[in-house]
């Protein structure tokens, strides 16, 4: 029954938002987003202290994966709803703006957070698959909001390149589908079916399929070589959007492949996967430090920053020890705070200078004190300093690597975050420091905006200090499904 | 029966590649879509099954009526240069589809080695589909030849599920068809706004989005 | 009866010290075939220099004012480290040689402060080329008195116990220590004492600025510095009376000992310095290098076990 | 697991108790000497966050020094980075402080990134982050691993100590810090890194093999040649002060080079007390530098400025300072009876013992590291003759110096207690060195009975163990000062009627002398730039302005050494990463033809990679 009150929740809202004027519009969505958020709780908590899997009308099912992932994708959808309120009331009132369009704004935003939300609980296949390409389509319409030439082409790419992505992987679920139909005579796609099912697979074509999903959903999880969309498409998004985007959209994705991963594992051995994820994952780490050297607008940089932080998911998955999925799962949640928060940051930075040009942006702290403080926690967060999430989640994917052996790996990983640490120490440090230009005067941000600040800088302290017990006994048991028992 | 309709796929799609015009590439993608409907037909008579005349039905009226219409009554409306923009000249599409064709072969032949000649074939088939339409995708200048690739490359995916394992799931089958059906609509619709905005639709001029 | 013996020997050496200036000038102007200044001339000059007034720059501070006891006073200190009659009446373990080129350190600081103090281009420039120069003289000395005591391995308090016996590693390290002398004493090749053109003097240009007893406290430093180097040069070249008792007869012999040593010393001083010509400033980092190879020559002659 | 509530055990032993020591020497004062330096330099609020921000600057190094697990170490360091990264950037209306602390930080990080592949490296050979754990199981560590984990701690502490290939980071973020921060950077800060050193390279890894003496000696030596060096060219007080940082740990890290071989060696008495040597100057250089930090930041605040060229007379404008400053410089240039000498004597007599006792390759490596030590301390007197005779002394070069005022109390109050701690160091030597020597044999754990030689004074008389020298500094200070006050009696009852004059400093006779002709800091520093003009590369560029041919109406002059380190090595490394980044640049071209192209390789690439039967 839960289940069907997570999905259907979002539902409601787009019809609300649709009819609902703009006053109580904003009310209705956050109690909605707010209401979904507890509900995701309590399914967690059902879960890590109950039967481990919840199943609704054969079509939903939810086991501590998922349900990791849902309160994820909740978690941000708040905190963005609770940013794009504030966001957009400047721009209606600076007459940038029209009401209906803030009205198409909430309607599309309902929208991309049910699709997404409805990802990680589909249990058959094809379902999961039709899920993430409508959560493309829907922010497609959210990229290519505002109707300059640079957010069309930007809308275009990402429409383009991530349906042909998503194809491919259309064509690795197929041959996933024969593989078990030759196989084992049932022809079926659940997810919980196929997995009993398994270890009979024959090894060769599950292992092409899984080519093809990785490849396929790793162009929308932002995976380098196929990473060229991203940049394009969380640069002209709205911020509210954009932090969605990359908190949030590329772990969808790379939900689904952890899904098809651990069929593969269970078939042939996770050494085939572990190596494809390692080097993906160290690829991807890599050109997203040598882009950001050479980054000169402040959401492009961050939108590398994204590419960088999937990587280390991804080759913390690649590690595949227990301690190592735990890290992996903890630093997809430590990341979709840090860059939701960093994001609010820049979107109200580039309002402010009314330029993305880094050379332009600098005496943030003189400009927007608030925000500078924002944006300046959000960095070091996500360089990985200590007070916060993000140090303890790489200590464990870094000490997991270690303990397994890999050290030539582990001593290309750091070398890479060390790259990446120069290039946004060397970007950012300039802007947010130094004496603000004349033309710009010291502003003062919304109330609403600074609490969404202050409430997602106190999560990034309390993950990165201590780890509420909940929490982790969530991460043990999705560690323990992916990774099997050792944690 | 079905290599004959087999052979009907492969020569649509050997004459998009062909086509320079825009309606002759829509028209060729609608001769692909009729053959692919008649494949589902007969595979519908063979398995007996009551869902897959559904899917070819739906199949037969999203692919072969309503999208084609859709895109053509957008081209009208556009009223864009027809031709289409060729980044490789006929002949040279042609040599690589034939190489297209031998790869796909090769691939089938690691997997299907022993199967029946009909499913081999429809397995070659499909995946040649599959590349020809990425082909298209990136050897052409207008979005509308994007979209159309795309739709093609779901054609091939359809064919190569129907063929091999017979079909997929009925619920799934629909799904993707009104998927599909949608990311039609909202190409489209972008496809609309990059002429509103750049007043032409060559896709190779949008790149002022760099590093 | 050792601390009355102590200040007994130190105002002898305080006493002595003038004497052995004037008796190096002797000896240059024997070979120069000239008469020169009496063997007493350096006494006259600081019984004048007590008697005169004294003028004070008002561009100066305190340390202008009590750098000429400071300097005298870390002189005099240093005198107790040096066995200028016999090792037996050194100090009594307070420090050894490295406490006696600190002291001299000590000194120089205060010096080349006073220099800058009174604010004219050649108090400054003395105390840059004097400063200079000290940085090119402390590792060879310290290395050159390191190689000897070394060798002697004497266990008796370390650096303090020059050779015990001779050496030829001995011989090596003190030629360098001569060279260290003739830099320290500002003696020829490094720099000329007798003259006041502003290109050569380097000890000189920090003393231009003071004028009555202030003046003769430095000069009496100078001159007892002198003898400290002459007494460790000698220590260690001809280093014989052994005796560490503390009966009269032998203190006396070494007193006589003593006194010829610093007398060959002069000689040997004299002599270079009429030989040679004064070098450019930046040719002593050269002349200084040498001293250093020696010092390192001398380690390897005493590794080798001469 | 992971997180500090499972991971804070504290260690207080010796060595933790010493560097706590050593901390709160140099902090205390600097909050002191804050009080009033902050208020004149910022507004109300401001100073309020720099006193904050220093608190839990000195909080994170408390903790750093005192955690006895590797986690909170690591915690505890980075945030002390970042703490110090924030003070560097205090004042970022200055573009430099933001470029400055930007080094700052990206070098920090690197070194840390390496002392994170040390500890993750002990993580998985020990199988516990605590140092009892580790030190259990140091033993059967093999000594490849060992090897490597030296390599690693020398990098990340040395790039914290500032050893010379690593310090470039030193005079760019000591100096933009306000002063009471850059003396507890220089004077505690280091520290921690030389804490880091000796907990982990001496304290755990067991006896060293030989070369990594070797390797900390001639890493030492080097960094003492070349900060003093630099120091000597450099005019901005603070940028000079931090070169002196360098070669002070140069010297500190020459005691303890010299233990670790000794120790290989075998001769653990000697190495005890050549360990002992470090620490000892480890304190002395925390106080005199601290000290003399504090004296640059009452210069700032009184004159607005750091450059010595612009200064001149301030020792009649500000006697306290001066006179501290004073007291500060003698004791780094190892005069008697000063701190800094005591401790330079101990490390001679320890290179001493070595010469004396090594085999003939040991006697010529200590015999260099012996001179080395020696040019190094000369030519820092020299260096400070020049900061103190160019800054306080003479007529004042500019208005700002002439109308300079005296600090404020609390100012001075800091000041002079560092200066009569320094002056307590040196008079207290033999009391002092008893206490180093049982910190020294605490972390050394050889048999008890060998440390019955190894402290054999009374409270003023140090006797080194391997040559039993000994060094009684009351004893010398009663002669320097019977010394001069015989001299001045003497002098003050012969020349009963001693007139003193105020007259004109001499001036050639015929014009009277302005700031104009006093020495410069350039001029005074210019025979050693000709001297080390191989090492400086000295650029020199004049210029004459003239009427006519005959009359010369204007004569610029411009030189400037070359930064060897950051041209030749660092700056290549960097221009090279954003060279690449250029061209990989090129990559992301905007065609979206491309991008499909790229996708469609690497689906092409895996398949035919694994698909293969």
């Amino acid at each position: 029954m839960l289940l069907f009150w997570v999905v259907i929740i979002p539902v409601l809202a787009v019809a609300l938002s649709a009819v609902l004027p703009a006053r109580s519009r904003g009310a209705a969505n956050l109690a909605a987003h707010g209401a979904v958020f507890v509900l995701a709780a309590a399914l967690a908590c059902r879960i890590t202290s109950g039967t481990g899997v919840v199943v609704f009308g054969g079509v939903l099912r939810a086991d501590a994966l998922s349900a990791f992932f849902v309160l994820l994708i909740s978690l941000v959808n708040l905190a963005a709803l609770a940013y794009s309120r504030p966001y957009l009331r400047e721009d209606i009132r600076a007459g940038a703006l029209s009401p209906g369009q803030a009205r198409g704004y909430d309607i599309l935003f309902n929208v991309f957070a049910a699709t997404m939300l409805v990802v990680p609980l589909l249990d058959n296949l094809g379902h999961m698959w039709v899920a993430v390409e409508l959560t493309t389509l829907a922010s497609a319409f959210l990229v290519g909001f505002y109707n300059t030439k640079a957010s069309v082409e930007a809308a275009w790419k990402y429409v383009i390149i991530c349906s042909v992505g998503i194809t491919l992987a259309l064509l690795g679920t197929v041959l996933v589908y024969y593989a078990v139909a030759a196989q084992t005579a049932v022809k079926t796609l659940d997810w919980s079916v196929i997995m009993s099912r398994a270890s009979g697979l024959n090894p060769r074509l599950l292992s092409v399929a899984f080519l093809f999903i990785l490849v396929g959903y790793g162009t929308k999880a932002g995976l380098a070589p196929m990473h060229t969309w991203l940049p394009d498409a969380h640069s002209q998004a709205l911020t509210p959007v954009s932090a969605l985007l990359s908190g949030v959209l590329l772990k969808t994705s790379l939900y689904a492949i952890i899904r098809f991963a651990m069929i593969t594992n269970k078939a042939m051995g996770a050494d085939f996967t572990s190596r494809l994820f390692i080097f993906f994952g160290l690829f991807s780490v890599a050109v997203a430090g040598i882009f950001l050297l050479a980054q000169k607008d402040f959401k492009r940089l961050l939108a590398y920053s994204s590419i960088e932080h999937v990587g280390i998911i991804v080759f913390a998955l690649g590690v595949g020890t227990p301690l190592a999925v735990f890290g992996s799962m903890f630093h997809a949640l430590n990341h979709a705070v840090t860059k939701s928060l960093v994001f609010f940051a820049a979107g109200n930075a580039v309002k402010k200078y009314k330029t993305h040009h880094l050379h332009m942006i600098h005496g943030l702290i003189q400009a927007l004190p608030f925000t500078a403080a924002a944006a300046l926690v959000g960095l070091l967060s996500l360089v990985g300093m200590p007070p916060f999430g993000i140090f303890m989640s790489k200590l464990m994917i870094l000490s997991a690597c270690f303990q397994k052996g890999l050290y030539a790996p582990a001593a290309l990983l750091l070398f890479f975050l060390a790259v990446v640490f120069g290039a946004l120490m060397f970007h950012l440090s300039a802007s947010i420091f130094g004496n603000k230009p004349k033309g710009i005067e010291f502003g003062k941000e919304a109330w609403s905006m600074k609490l969404v600040f202050v409430s997602l800088i106190l999560l990034l302290v309390l993950l990165g200090v201590m780890m509420p017990t909940p929490l982790q006994a969530l991460l043990v048991s999705a560690s323990r499904l992916i990774a099997g028992e050792g944690l | 029966m079905t290599i004959f309709l087999l052979t009907g796929i492969m020569i649509s799609t050997y004459a998009m590649l062909v086509c320079q015009r825009v309606p002759a590439l829509i028209q060729n993608f609608r001769l692909q879509s009729l053959f692919l409907f008649l494949v589902t037909l007969d595979f519908a008579f063979r398995q007996k099954e009551a869902g897959i005349f559904v899917v070819a039905g739906l199949l037969l009226l999203v692919k072969v009526v309503l999208i084609p219409s859709f895109l053509n009554n957008l081209v009208k409306k556009i009223r864009v240069d027809e031709r289409l923009g060729l980044f490789l000249n006929p002949l040279l599409s042609l040599i690589a589809a034939l190489f297209l064709t031998w790869g796909a072969s090769v691939f089938c032949s690691w997997f299907l080695g022993t199967s029946p000649i009909a499913v081999f074939a429809a397995f070659v088939v499909s995946i040649t589909v599959v590349l020809v339409g990425f082909f298209i995708m990136v050897f052409r200048m207008k979005a509308l030849t994007q979209i159309v690739g795309l739709l093609v490359m779901e054609n091939g995916i359809f064919l190569l599920a129907s063929a091999i394992t017979g079909g997929m799931p009925f619920f799934v089958e629909i799904a993707i068809a009104f998927d599909v059906f949608v990311c039609a609509i909202i190409t489209g619709i972008f496809m609309y706004r990059i002429n509103k905005v750049f007043t032409h639709i060559e896709v190779h001029r949008l790149t002022d989005l760099k590093g | 009866m050792k601390a009355s013996l102590l200040l007994l020997q130190a105002g002898f050496a305080v006493l002595g010290a003038p004497l052995v200036s004037g008796f190096i000038r002797k000896v240059k102007n024997a070979l120069r075939m000239r008469r020169g200044a009496p063997l007493g001339q350096p006494y006259y000059n600081i019984v004048k220099c007590m008697a005169k007034e004294e003028v004070v720059s008002e561009a100066t501070s305190w340390i202008f004012r009590w750098t000429p006891s400071i300097v005298l006073g870390s002189t005099l200190a240093a005198l107790m480290f040096v066995p200028v009659f016999s090792f037996s009446l050194s100090a009594p373990g307070m420090g050894d040689v490295l406490t006696l080129f600190f002291l001299f350190s000590l000194g120089r600081f205060f010096l080349a402060l006073a220099g800058l103090d009174a604010g004219s281009a050649f108090g400054g420039m003395g105390s840059s080329r004097e400063m200079f120069i000290a940085s090119f003289v402390e590792p060879v000395a310290i290395l050159s008195v390191a190689v000897v005591a070394g060798h002697s391995a004497s266990p008796q308090g370390g650096l303090m116990a020059c050779s015990m016996g001779m050496s030829f590693s001995g011989m090596v390290a003190a030629a360098a220590l001569f060279m260290v002398v003739l830099a320290e004493t500002s003696r020829i090749p490094v720099d000329n004492q007798e003259t006041h053109l502003e290109l050569t003097m380097i000890h000189e240009a920090m003393l231009l600025e003071y004028s009555g007893p202030s003046l003769a406290m430095l000069e009496t430093a100078a001159h007892t510095k002198q003898l400290i180097w002459f007494s460790l040069l000698g220590a260690i070249l001809w280093p014989w009376p052994v005796g560490s008792s503390a009966a009269l007869s032998d203190i006396a012999a070494a007193a006589a000992f003593f006194v010829l040593k610093i007398i060959l010393c002069a000689v040997i001083v004299g002599l270079t310095e009429v030989s040679l010509a004064k070098m450019r400033l930046f040719r002593v980092a050269d002349f200084l290098g040498l001293a250093f190879l020696f010092s390192v020559l001398a380690l390897v002659i005493s590794g080798l076990g001469y | 697991m992971f997180f500090l509530s499972q991971n804070s055990r504290w260690c207080f032993d010796p060595l933790a108790l010493f560097f706590l020591g050593v901390i709160a020497l140099v902090s205390l004062p600097s909050f002191l000497f804050s009080a009033g330096y902050l208020r004149a330099q910022f507004s109300r609020g401001r100073s309020l966050l720099a006193t904050g921000l220093t608190v839990f600057f000195v909080l994170s190094m408390a903790v750093v020094v005192a955690s006895a697990n590797l986690i909170l170490f690591l915690f505890a360091w980075e945030f002390m980075s970042l703490v110090s990264y924030f003070l560097v950037v205090f004042e970022h209306e200055h573009e430099a402080s933001v470029k400055a602390g930007m080094i700052y930080l990206v070098m920090t990080h690197v070194g840390t990134a390496f002392l994170l592949a040390a500890f993750l490296l002990l993580h998985a050979q020990a199988g516990t982050w605590d140092f009892e754990g580790i030190r259990a199981a140091a033993p059967a560590f093999t000594p490849a691993l060992k090897n490597i984990l030296f390599g690693l701690f020398l990098a990340g502490f040395g790039m914290k100590a500032g050893i010379v290939p690593l310090h470039i980071w030193l005079p760019y973020a000591h100096p933009q810090a306000p002063a009471s921060v850059s003396s507890i950077m220089s004077g505690a800060m280091i520290k921690v890194a030389i804490y880091g050193l000796l907990r982990f390279i001496a304290g755990m890894l067991g006896v060293p093999p030989v070369w990594w003496g070797h390797v900390i000696l001639v890493a030492a030596g080097i960094s003492c040649l070349v900060g003093v060096i630099y120091a000597l060219m450099e005019h901005d007080i603070k940028k000079l002060l931090a070169y002196h940082s360098v070669e002070n740990i140069g010297i500190i890290l020459l005691g303890i080079g010299a233990g670790m071989v000794f120790w290989s060696w075998g001769w653990g008495v000697l190495a005890a007390a050549a360990f002992a040597a470090g620490l000892y100057h480890t304190v002395n250089h925390a106080v005199f530098k601290g000290l003399l930090f504090l004296c640059s930041g009452s210069i700032q605040v009184a004159t607005g400025t750091r450059d010595i060229e612009k200064l001149g007379g301030l020792i009649k404008r500000m006697p306290q300072t001066a006179a501290s400053f004073l007291v500060g410089a003698m004791a780094i240039s190892a005069l008697p009876p000063l701190s800094g000498f005591v401790s330079e004597w101990l490390i001679f007599q320890v290179f001493f013992a070595g010469l004396r006792d090594a085999s003939s390759g040991g006697k010529l490596f200590f015999a260099g590291m012996m001179a080395c030590l020696a040019l190094t301390s000369a030519l820092a007197a020299a260096c400070f003759v020049k900061a103190f005779g160019v800054a306080f002394l003479a007529m004042s070069r500019s208005r700002a110096a002439a109308e300079a005022r005296e600090a404020s109390l609390s100012m001075r109050s800091a000041m002079i207690f560092l200066a009569a701690l320094t002056v307590a160091l040196g008079l207290g030597a033999g009391l002092v060195w008893k206490m180093f020597c049982a910190v020294a044999a605490s972390f050394l754990e050889p048999p008890a009975s060998a440390w019955s030689g190894l402290f054999s004074g009374s409270w003023d008389l140090i006797r080194f163990p391997g040559t039993d020298a000994c060094l009684r500094t009351p004893m010398i200070m009663l002669a320097l000062g019977a010394g001069i006050a015989a001299v001045y009696l003497f002098v003050r009852l012969t020349a009963r009627k001693r007139v003193m004059t105020a007259g004109r400093t001499w001036d050639c006779g015929y014009y009277r002398l302005d700031h104009r002709t006093e020495y410069t800091a350039t001029a005074f520093s210019k025979p050693f730039r000709i001297a080390f003009s191989f090492f400086l590369l000295p650029y020199r560029k004049t210029e004459k302005i003239r009427d006519s041919f005959y009359h010369v109406k204007e004569f610029t002059y411009e030189t400037a050494t070359t930064p060897i380190f950051k041209r030749y090595l660092y700056d290549p490394m960097v221009r090279g990463f954003f060279k690449l980044a250029q061209y990989v640049k090129g990559f992301q071209m905007g065609s979206i033809h491309w991008y499909l192209a790229y996708i469609f390789v690497t689906i092409l690439i895996l398949v035919v990679i694994f698909g293969r039967p």
